[in-house]
């Protein structure tokens, strides 16, 4: 014999509760339907709640003076289950209302939206890439584009080894920026608040109005790593930490590319870069120099160590081109062991930030019961405060801090 | 010793805690009044317009020239009067209960003035058109329109003929004479008198009849109506239903220093009378006077229907609030349905267990009917009813705007 | 009246209808699929499997009766119509129990009984034990397409349609067939086969107008062996009083004698009389336009096969049930087919994939003639060919028109799906000897080294 | 054919709608025995009868109200509304009831009638002689919004108007009534007898609602404009020297989209175009359709040139009025990349 509840109805036209002012019935009694079984009162009324069903009441849903919400329970009513006539005669099953599935507007979740991609092309319809159907259907699960990946079979055929590479080379297929090198700017007109920001901070300062934030790293892991590839490196070069600073940058540059552009503050306009040309402020008998690791989005960490070393040797011997040492979009110095334990690095304009790196050394580290010796090292970052809002510099380092401290971040999709 | 300016606010003469006071309605008495010719003017109406026309006396007998106007009424004419306005009050009665259950949103009651659409209605030929408000239900029921509609537009399922498109109790039933109900107050007062120029453009014999509450007199489109009804004296008869409440205002706000709704009308150069809505006879009488002179194109006519608003506004109501709980029970003028039940019972025509059992047997066929009207769905346990609805009748042919809207819809 | 809900409705049991309904269960969706008839659609019932076992019959009845060279004689071949037909039967009921095995295997619901939509995601059937009301969150239209009907010459009497052709329990002393589309001549060929005086009306100046000259002349030539007459650029106008088949040919009226007329001018779409019209959905001409995921104009309504227009083929609707089943399950599905391959059952079969020979486009054909299989069968008329972008080498088409070509459908079309060269068909090893060692030999053939020829 | 202003045009709308069908009717403020303050209805209660062409008080709530009460007896009312800022107190009725009720009735009650209205500036009106309501009536739903250009539209759409089966708000530039007008005030005013547009063929005829016309071919870049405003673009793109292609939309609502996406792929860029004032005009309902329905197809942001968000001024009436020169400067700055 099924119990079926009566609700508490909207009384008054979109009320959401009722205080219950008086029970009609108890429980045990016998009502017929339409008998009144309770008095509620809104700020408008005071009103009668029949009963919808014939039954016995086996629940009351309240003491005097409790505020019930609309549609809570009143009473349950043990019924006979022919007896609930008001019901619908036929009960129609609980219609089982599942999620739908359906959602044109949500794709399924396996096909993430490529971060920071530059904007969409229009829809040209270029000539369809070549691959079995069964590495179609990979790429596609895989949320990739088929034209993204580079086909090594016969006329550009795509084959699974291609996919392999693909993602082998860029770690989570979306995340990283690919092999193959970006081109492209944004342009983003400095109006409205962002002028007015840009005028009060010339006003204020000299001509860029510094911000640096200072944050302690804990290296220690990102050391280790280093240690153990350089022990594993065979022919290929030493790595230093500069290489994985840079690979933690081009990650990080990805969540933050308003990081990676130039301020042109006659023109009022911000020009964002996609690829990421890493200047490398060097001492040099001459002075300061800043030959750039162009593209470095694309380099791998060997490749990245080998083409630092090619670029500060020919800085040094003043044999670098006048291409190598130009066209930086965010510039990393360091004073290597002299680092010193923060500095102020100026931006190397028209550049929007540059990041310092300073001295790596053991400092005592509280890990919650005692201290431990851990290795340390300091970053320096300057922001151009015109076009960078303290809270984004705040936010960007701390994206540093914790990369370098979980390296393996750096190489895969969170 | 110069009065200083101060502004009145009308008051109600009783408030919840005291005791309910009519003192100020003129109840008039029975006969005084006479029939006046179908011509009458609106400067000769003035008796007609500051007084009470009534039939009924106190014990049940008739008395005057109204009462021999309608003499050709036969008991058994009475007997269907009443039994129209029982089946309007157990319609009301259980439709209440079906909201405070939750199975519609929304109900509303027109307790207390079942006479005057009853008796309206009875006068009415097919074809004339009723301009009401939401409390003037009761033309529908004297006008036999079927109860299955009638419930079903309250239920918005699938016997509704609206199919669930308006607010519960806004009925539309055009071959009933039964125009579509707008919640905006007053706008179908003005409607009522360019339908009646329509009747009398075409020629058609048909005449209108709009509604108005006290309060709604108050409406731009009152003036409106009024206004055009004295230009073009077209074929329309203009009912005020003064139930001496809208909502929780006292109808002097409405009426301020003016005698009476009826003799307002007067001003704008159109004849009205002021009868007693709660005697059955009185307005059937009256009714039948006004409709024929419409009718004979003798010009528009107002008439005030004196009554009183029984029941709470509506189903989100409680009067208890603004008046006195017992102020139903004092009002001078009685009750329709009692009323009535003692004239019939005074010609030997009814008896009070007649009554009992016929009130007995209505209940059970309006309930009869809700079941089977529920049966096809209530807002506690709605039955089919496509949404695709919503786009159609927007007009007459959709335009592609709404076809690629419904398409994003998927229904 | 009974209400169920379920999150995918499908309206039409055939090809496409089923396996969407089959692949949806597979996927754990709360399936139900909706049709009148028996389950099959026009494929399984009054389509591709009667007709082939008609063809089949016909051809082997047709060996019987005409000389060899083998030496073999069978003396007064003939042909029992009734036990043929009930044999062809049996194969159509044998499939149709399959298919609801199948339905069942996969807890599919089917509601027996017409379907009528109401709204976008309601539909009411007529079941045996009454009306029933079905709401869902996905709803597929896998209505198909019936015959088309010529105003002049109305279905009724002698004018037929293939659903009756197929289930003749006698064969016509003549038949005209109007319209030489794949379905007039397949049908026209067996009739020729087992007796039947068989003329064919086509309007355009050659059979199977929608492929080019060369490969459909194998056909022409094999009609007029087998005896039928083939009026090209020919109109059908109607029936005169006596019953004769008007027609005009290049501006000329004449008459044929004809015991049946089988109209055969293509198949009509079915979207009416089932309330499709009131969700008014954009169409594309007659046909429910529908995007990569079959998806209608209208959100979560879908529609798949013959009634979303050409290619009208069984194999197309599966292909299409399954897509949208995946896509409402959640999955990445979406139409991405290279290859889509049409078989004539003509005589010679027919097989085309992908495009046919075009300007920019370099094609060569390898002949039947030159192949030993073709030889030891008696049948060596034919060839396959290759289309291909001679720059990259990369085929784009491949097509073959032989006895028992049909078979070679699997191979173009994974070809072509895998986007294959030259070199990939050359420097596969096909075995030696087989019908397919022409594709090879085509292969090398385009690359200017042909062994065996 | 005969030459026609677009007064006469709409007034032999009237005439030929009135012998034509008997259940027409028209009224409104000195319709009747005075023929219309614009002289839109001259000579019609002459010749049709004071039962057909009638004055009535001055209450737009009671013109409505009435023209419901007949439309849905069954008559065909084609009402005045004697300037288009006198339209409001007629508001409720029109929205909430007009609008209303064929949907509310489900069909037991429709309402087939007219409101014509002179709209517009131009003619030194000020703020109460010279608004541009259309924008407050495209956006209930139930009701359809035409506004006309020439003399030959007048008559078509006013008669298509007239047999429509919905409610039908008709805003008539007032600035055309007697002539096409280029924005250039200060020479003598043009009659429409020196434009193909003013001549209009006698008898029924009618232009379908719900269909722009494209008033001008063009590569370049869309204008949408209505009312005087087309005449305003066509001068624009004499002094821009820019090929633009100029629709006259006819009909806001519904809204012709078709003619318009078919217009911007091919351009690329557009410009819209109204008198009204600019926050929430019209042309923001425009710009939406056209970006949703043709985004990657747009070489440059959409430009709109609008009267200013300022009620209508009486002296600088030219410096309010959207005229050639900022259209100009608009189609220009479309052409940018």
């Amino acid at each position: 014999m099924p119990n079926l509840p009566i609700k508490l109805p909207d009384v008054g036209e979109g009320v959401t509760e009722a205080e219950l002012v008086a029970w009609h019935v108890e429980i045990g009694d016998l009502v017929r339907e339409d008998d009144v079984i309770a008095e509620v009162m809104t700020d408008k009324a005071t009103v009668e709640i029949p009963s919808l069903y014939e039954g016995k009441i086996v629940a009351l849903g309240g003491e005097i003076g409790e505020v019930l919400a609309i549609g809570a329970d009143l009473v349950q009513i043990e019924t006979d289950a022919d007896v609930a006539s008001t019901s619908a005669p036929q009960q129609a099953p609980e219609p089982a209302k599942p999620e739908p599935v359906v959602d044109d507007a949500a794709p399924p979740a396996v096909r993430t939206k490529p971060t920071s991609a530059p904007l969409r092309p229009h829809r040209s319809q270029e000539a369809p890439a070549m691959a079995s159907p069964a590495v179609r259907a990979r790429v596609r699960d895989a949320g990739l584009d088929l034209q993204h990946i580079q086909g090594t079979g016969p006329a550009g055929r795509i084959t699974n080894a291609d996919v392999d590479t693909f993602l082998a080379n860029d770690g989570a297929p979306t995340a990283r920026s690919t092999t193959t090198r970006r081109t492209g700017t944004e342009e983003i007109k400095v109006i409205g608040l962002r002028r007015k920001i840009a005028e009060r901070m010339t006003d204020a300062n000299a001509r860029i109005p510094h911000i640096t934030v200072v944050e302690e790293v804990d290296v220690t892991a990102l050391e280790d790593l280093r240690a153990k590839m350089n022990a594993t490196r065979g022919d290929k070069p030493k790595l230093t930490v500069f290489p994985l600073v840079s690979a933690a940058l081009c990650r990080a540059l990805t969540d933050h590319p308003e990081m990676n552009a130039h301020f042109d503050d006659e023109g009022g306009v911000i020009h964002r870069h996609a690829p990421v040309h890493i200047g490398m402020a060097t001492a040099t008998e001459a002075g300061l120099v800043v030959p750039v690791l162009r593209h470095a989005e694309a380099l791998g960490l060997f490749d990245c160590a080998g083409e630092i070393a090619r670029l500060s040797n020919a800085a040094r011997t003043g044999e670098a081109t006048r291409e190598e040492l130009t066209g930086s979009t965010i510039t990393i110095t360091s004073l290597g062991p002299l680092g010193a334990i923060a500095t102020t690095p100026i931006i190397n304009a028209p550049e929007v930030a540059i990041l310092g790196i300073n001295k790596m050394e053991t400092r005592p580290h509280w890990d919650g019961h005692g201290f431990v010796p851990r290795l340390k090292m300091n970053l320096s970052a300057s922001f151009d405060h015109r076009v960078i809002d303290g809270w984004n510099a705040a936010v960007f380092v701390q994206k540093l801090k914790t990369l370098l401290e979980t390296p393996a971040l750096i190489f895969v999709d969170g | 010793m110069s009065k200083s300016v101060r502004l009145t606010f009308p008051q109600p003469p009783a408030r919840p805690d005291d005791r309910p006071d009519f003192s100020e309605i003129d109840t008039g008495t029975p006969g005084a009044l006479d029939v006046p010719p179908l011509d009458l003017t609106a400067r000769d109406s003035r008796d007609y317009a500051n007084g009470l026309i009534r039939v009924l006396e106190d014990d049940g007998t008739t008395k005057g020239p109204w009462a021999d106007l309608i003499s050709d009424q036969d008991a058994s004419t009475l007997r269907q009067g009443l039994r129209d306005m029982l089946k309007m009050r157990a319609i009301d009665t259980r439709m209440l209960t079906a909201q405070r259950q939750g199975k519609t949103s929304f109900y509303l009651q027109c307790t207390g003035e079942e006479a005057i659409g009853c008796a309206f209605q009875r006068q009415l030929q097919k074809g004339d058109m009723n301009f009401p408000t939401y409390r003037q239900q009761s033309l529908l029921v004297a006008a036999d329109y079927p109860l299955t509609p009638f419930l079903g537009q309250l239920y918005s399922n699938s016997y509704d003929p609206m199919q669930g498109k308006q607010l519960p109790v806004l009925h539309s039933a055009r071959e009933y004479g039964f125009f579509t109900i707008s919640g905006n107050l007053g706008t179908q007062y003005v409607q009522a008198v360019g339908w009646a120029m329509a009747n009398a453009l075409t020629g058609d014999g048909k005449i209108a009849a709009g509604w108005i509450g006290d309060g709604a007199t108050a409406s731009n489109d009152f003036h409106s109506a009024l206004i055009c009804a004295s230009s073009y004296q077209p074929p329309v008869v203009l009912n005020i239903v003064n139930n001496q409440w809208a909502i929780s205002t006292y109808t002097g706000v409405a009426s301020g220093k003016a005698r009476t709704y009826a003799a307002r009308s007067r001003g704008y150069g159109i004849p009205a009378l002021r009868v007693d809505g709660n005697d059955y006879l009185a307005v059937a009488a009256v009714s039948k006077w006004a409709i024929q002179r419409a009718r004979e194109g003798y010009g528009p006519v107002a008439i005030e229907w004196v009554t009183y608003r029984a029941a709470a506004h509506s189903s989100s109501d409680d009067p208890s609030a603004y008046r006195p709980k017992d102020e139903a029970k004092a009002w001078p003028l009685g009750d329709p349905v009692e009323r009535l039940k003692q004239h019939l019972i005074a010609i030997n025509a009814w008896s009070e267990d007649r009554h009992v059992q016929t009130e007995a047997e209505i209940l059970a066929d309006v309930t009869s009917v809700q079941k089977t009207v529920e049966a096809a769905g209530t807002m506690v346990d709605p039955g089919p009813m496509s949404s695709a609805l919503i786009f159609d009748g927007v007009y007459k042919d959709m335009p592609e705007h709404l076809r690629r809207q419904r398409q994003e819809m998927g229904v | 009246m009974e209400t169920r809900h379920c999150q995918i409705l499908i309206l039409g049991g055939g090809p496409g209808g089923y396996v969407c309904a089959i692949r949806a269960g597979q996927l754990g969706l709360n399936t139900v699929l909706v049709e009148a008839g028996p389950l099959g659609g026009t494929c399984l019932n009054v389509g591709c499997i009667p007709s082939k076992a008609l063809i089949h019959a016909a051809d082997l009845f047709h060996k019987q009766a005409t000389p060899n060279d083998l030496g073999i004689a069978a003396d007064n071949p003939r042909i029992d119509v009734a036990q043929t037909q009930a044999w062809k039967d049996s194969i159509v009921t044998k499939l149709t129990r399959g298919v609801v095995g199948l339905l069942t295997a996969s807890n599919v619901t089917v509601v027996t009984g017409r379907g009528t939509i109401l709204d976008g995601k309601t539909m009411r059937a007529e079941t045996p034990d009454g009306p029933c009301r079905i709401t869902c969150d996905a709803l597929v239209i896998a209505t198909g397409a019936r015959p088309t009907e010529i105003p002049d010459l109305p279905f009724g009497g002698k004018v037929i349609s293939s659903t009756e052709a197929l289930s003749l329990h006698a064969i016509p002393k003549t038949l005209a067939v109007v319209g030489g589309g794949y379905i007039g001549l397949e049908i026209g060929t067996a009739m020729a086969k087992l007796g039947s005086q068989v003329t064919i009306i086509e309007a355009a100046d050659r059979v199977l107008p929608q492929y080019d000259a060369a490969l459909t002349r194998p056909v022409a030539t094999r009609l007029g062996a087998l005896g039928v007459d083939l009026r090209l650029s020919s109109k059908a106008l109607g029936l005169s009083e006596a019953g004769d088949l008007q027609i005009e040919e290049r501006g000329s009226r004449s008459g044929i004698a004809a015991e049946h007329v089988l109209v055969a001018v293509g198949r009509t779409p079915v979207t009416q009389g089932f309330g499709l019209e009131d969700l008014m959905l954009t169409m594309a001409g007659p046909h429910i336009a529908v995007d990569p995921v079959c998806a209608t104009s209208m959100r979560g309504v879908f529609a798949i096969g013959d009634v979303t227009g050409e290619p009208m083929l069984a194999h197309r609707a599966m292909a299409q049930g399954v897509i949208v089943a995946e896509h409402v399950a959640g999955l990445a599905s979406r139409w991405d087919k290279r290859a889509v391959p049409a078989v004539c059952f003509t005589d010679p079969e027919i097989v085309a994939v992908g495009a046919l020979p075009s300007d920019d486009m370099a094609s060569v054909s390898f002949p039947f003639a030159a192949n030993g299989r073709a030889l030891t069968m008696e049948r060596s008329d034919g060839f396959v060919r290759a289309v291909y972008d001679p720059a990259t080498e990369v085929i784009t088409g491949l097509q073959a028109v032989g006895h028992g070509a049909s078979e070679l459908a699997g191979e173009f079309a994974l070809a072509l799906e895998m986007s294959a060269t030259l070199r990939d068909l050359s420097d596969t090893i096909h075995a030696h000897p087989t019908l397919s060692e022409a594709v090879q030999e085509v292969g090398h053939l385009a690359l200017g080294h042909a062994l065996h020829l | 054919m005969a030459q026609m202003t677009m007064i006469e045009a709409l007034r032999d709308a009237m005439d030929v709608k009135l012998s034509e069908d008997p259940s027409v009717v028209i009224f409104g403020e000195d319709v009747g025995y005075f023929g219309g303050v614009f002289r839109c209805t001259a000579g019609l209660q002459a010749k049709h009868g004071q039962t057909r062409v009638f004055d009535t008080p001055i209450n737009e709530s009671a013109i409505a109200g009435m023209a419901i009460g007949m439309a849905t007896h069954g008559m065909r009312p084609c009402v005045e509304v004697q300037f288009a800022d006198y339209v409001f107190p007629a508001y409720d009725q029109l929205t909430q009831e007009a609008a209303r009720m064929r949907f509310r009735s489900n069909g037991d009650f429709t309402c087939p009638m007219v409101v014509r209205m002179p709209t517009g500036g131009g003619i030194f009106g000020g703020q109460t002689h010279s608004q541009s309501p259309e924008a407050v009536f495209t956006h209930v739903s139930g009701l359809k919004t035409v506004i006309p250009s020439t003399p030959y539209d007048a008559k078509g759409l006013l008669i298509a108007a007239i047999e429509d089966p919905d409610p039908v708000i008709f805003l008539e530039p007032k600035r055309l009534y007697n002539g096409p007008f280029y924005g250039d005030h200060s020479g003598p005013s043009v009659t429409w007898a020196s434009h193909p547009a003013g001549d209009v063929p006698e008898g029924l005829y009618s232009v379908p609602l719900g269909r722009a016309d494209i008033r001008r071919e063009g590569q370049d870049v869309t204008v949408l404009a209505y009312g005087t405003m087309v005449f305003i673009a066509e001068a624009a793109v004499a002094k821009s020297g820019i090929d633009a292609e100029i629709i006259d939309l006819r009909t806001l609502l519904p809204l012709d989209l078709e003619t318009i996406r078919a217009s911007v792929e091919k351009t690329g860029r557009c410009v819209v175009l109204h008198e009204a004032t600019r926050t929430s005009g019209f042309g923001a309902e425009l710009i939406a359709e056209v970006q949703e329905a043709c985004f990657w197809h747009l070489q440059s942001p959409i430009q709109r040139v609008t009267g200013w968000d300022a009620p209508y001024p009486h002296a600088a009436e030219w410096d309010y009025f959207p005229g050639p020169d900022r259209m100009a400067r608009a189609l220009t700055k479309a052409m940018e990349d």
